[in-house]
């Protein structure tokens, strides 16, 4: 299973999670998301580049709620809810934003 | 779920790497942090090692966890102690170990250190004041 | 009494699931309950069904399984461990795309937010492990 | 409020007796079960450390681990009260909480 960019696989699991973190693009983003049916904007990209950041910085995808209360802090309230975050990810900033972030399959131990 | 809230104390006496303890209590403590429960950290023995600051994973091929801790904040786990004489008997000091802030909500989001250096003894008391003590 | 127990050991090569087991059966038949028996690191390996020990050793995956079956025991897996090291049921091998599955009857594969439920839940928590 | 403090490992291997030891509270106990039995064996370089600590806490050790290793209870350091898994459930309940030296 691979998503096909602009002519290059990169190797996907059942899920659509990317197998190689170091296979992540913009342009893989993109596709992953169109896979979503998620229609990247300017606010999709504030989450994704977040949690990218996030990861890089402590190896780790945060939890959804770190995740909306870091945004809240940097973004301002209107922004850090899960409204919010649900209406810009509708399967779940955990699931879906972290997929196109390129970041580790959450493994649902909750 | 249970209304009581619960003293839990994750006990690390292991260092990083050589096995997986330390990363999968600290896997547990992330979890566990969503349960709303009082949530303390005690890094004693070998496992003050996990604290080490300056950790680089690259060349053994295996994940470098270690900033993860600096995360732990974020999940309002701010109490993480260290028992002073273990540094000592490892030829350490508080200065060789990561900073780990917190965010005090209830003070401005004021940045204050989630580490505590304390003695023998005062571990021994942190120990005797909880309800759960998990061991990794 | 409510004892919790987490076993954080894989079994033949520590005692810790041995031990576990004892203190259970102890427990159980002085009248206590155990809600619960979390498995954790290489201790996820209890659960395995396909270990085949030699017919003079004792059995410690059926052990498990028959004490389960004999108490209703909720034997819960740690997803997390149980993935890093091979151990599915058969959803978590459907959902993962594997071909096979390898748990014991009377184990369940869970998140780690039960060990945290359970030490909520009971009143003593016991670790067996090395 | 007291601990039951559990300890596994043979003090030769590990410091998690002397740990134990050292964090273990007046009116606390500790069992010494699996490889931990050898921390309850008289002559050793260890056993007067662990005499010692017999005046503040309660010493244990679980007699199917000890049976299993040859340790007769006369080689038991003076003071260790063998107990069997029933001891140990009931040790784990009297106590408000346990703490594994793993």
């Amino acid at each position: 299973m691979s998503y096909d960019v602009n002519g290059t696989s990169v190797e996907h699991d059942e899920e659509g999670y990317i197998t190689n973190l170091a296979d992540w693009t913009e342009d893989l983003a993109n596709v992953i998301a169109k896979a979503e049916e998620v229609d990247m904007n300017e606010e999709h990209w504030e989450v994704v580049n977040f949690l990218r950041s996030y990861y890089e910085e402590y190896q780790i995808a945060p939890a959804v709620r770190v995740l909306i209360k870091a945004v809240k802090k940097t973004m301002g309230p209107e922004k850090g809810n899960n409204k919010y975050m649900y209406e810009l990810f509708p399967y779940g900033p955990a699931k879906q934003a972290c997929k196109i972030a390129g970041l580790p399959k959450p493994t649902g131990c909750v | 779920m249970d209304e009581k809230i619960k003293k839990f104390l994750y006990v690390n006496r292991k260092a990083p790497y050589g096995t997986i303890y330390a990363l999968e209590a600290l896997e547990v403590v992330l979890i566990g942090a969503a349960f709303d429960q009082d949530v303390s950290l005690a890094f004693l023995d070998d496992g003050v090692f996990q604290l080490v600051k300056n950790q680089k994973t690259d060349g053994i091929g295996v994940k470098n966890f270690s900033p993860t801790f600096r995360a732990l904040g974020d999940y309002d786990v701010t109490k993480l102690f260290v028992e002073q004489e273990s540094l000592d008997e490892r030829g350490l000091t508080a200065d060789d170990l990561q900073d780990i802030i917190y965010e005090d909500e209830d003070d401005d989001w004021a940045e204050k250190p989630s580490i505590r250096i304390v003695s023998r003894a005062e571990m021994a008391d942190v120990m005797a004041d909880q309800d759960v003590v998990l061991s990794f | 009494m409510k004892f919790g127990v987490v076993v954080s050991e894989g079994p033949y090569t520590h005692q810790a699931s041995d031990s576990a087991y004892n203190f259970v059966k102890a427990a159980l038949e002085n009248g206590h309950e155990v809600p619960r028996v979390f498995f954790y690191h290489d201790g996820v390996n209890v659960g395995t069904r396909l270990s085949i020990p030699p017919q003079d050793e004792r059995n410690i995956q059926k052990n498990w399984t028959a004490l389960a079956a004999e108490h209703d025991l909720d034997l819960v897996i740690c997803i997390a461990a149980a993935q890093r090291r091979g151990l599915l049921d058969e959803n978590e091998a459907s959902r993962q795309g594997k071909d096979a599955n390898n748990i014991s009857e009377g184990f369940r594969i869970s998140g780690l937010g039960q060990l945290i439920e359970m030490g909520i839940q009971t009143d003593r928590l016991m670790t067996f492990g090395d | 409020m007291s601990t039951l403090h559990t300890v596994n490992k043979s003090p030769f291997a590990t410091g998690s007796l002397q740990s134990c030891l050292s964090h273990a509270k007046d009116g606390d106990a500790i069992l010494m079960f699996e490889d931990g039995v050898y921390g309850a064996t008289k002559g050793t370089t260890l056993a007067d450390a662990v005499a010692a600590k017999g005046g503040s806490v309660t010493l244990y050790v679980l007699q199917g681990d000890a049976d299993a290793r040859g340790i007769a209870a006369a080689r038991l350091i003076e003071g260790v009260t063998p107990v069997d898994y029933v001891g140990f459930v009931r040790l784990a309940a009297d106590h408000d909480r346990t703490h594994a030296w793993l």
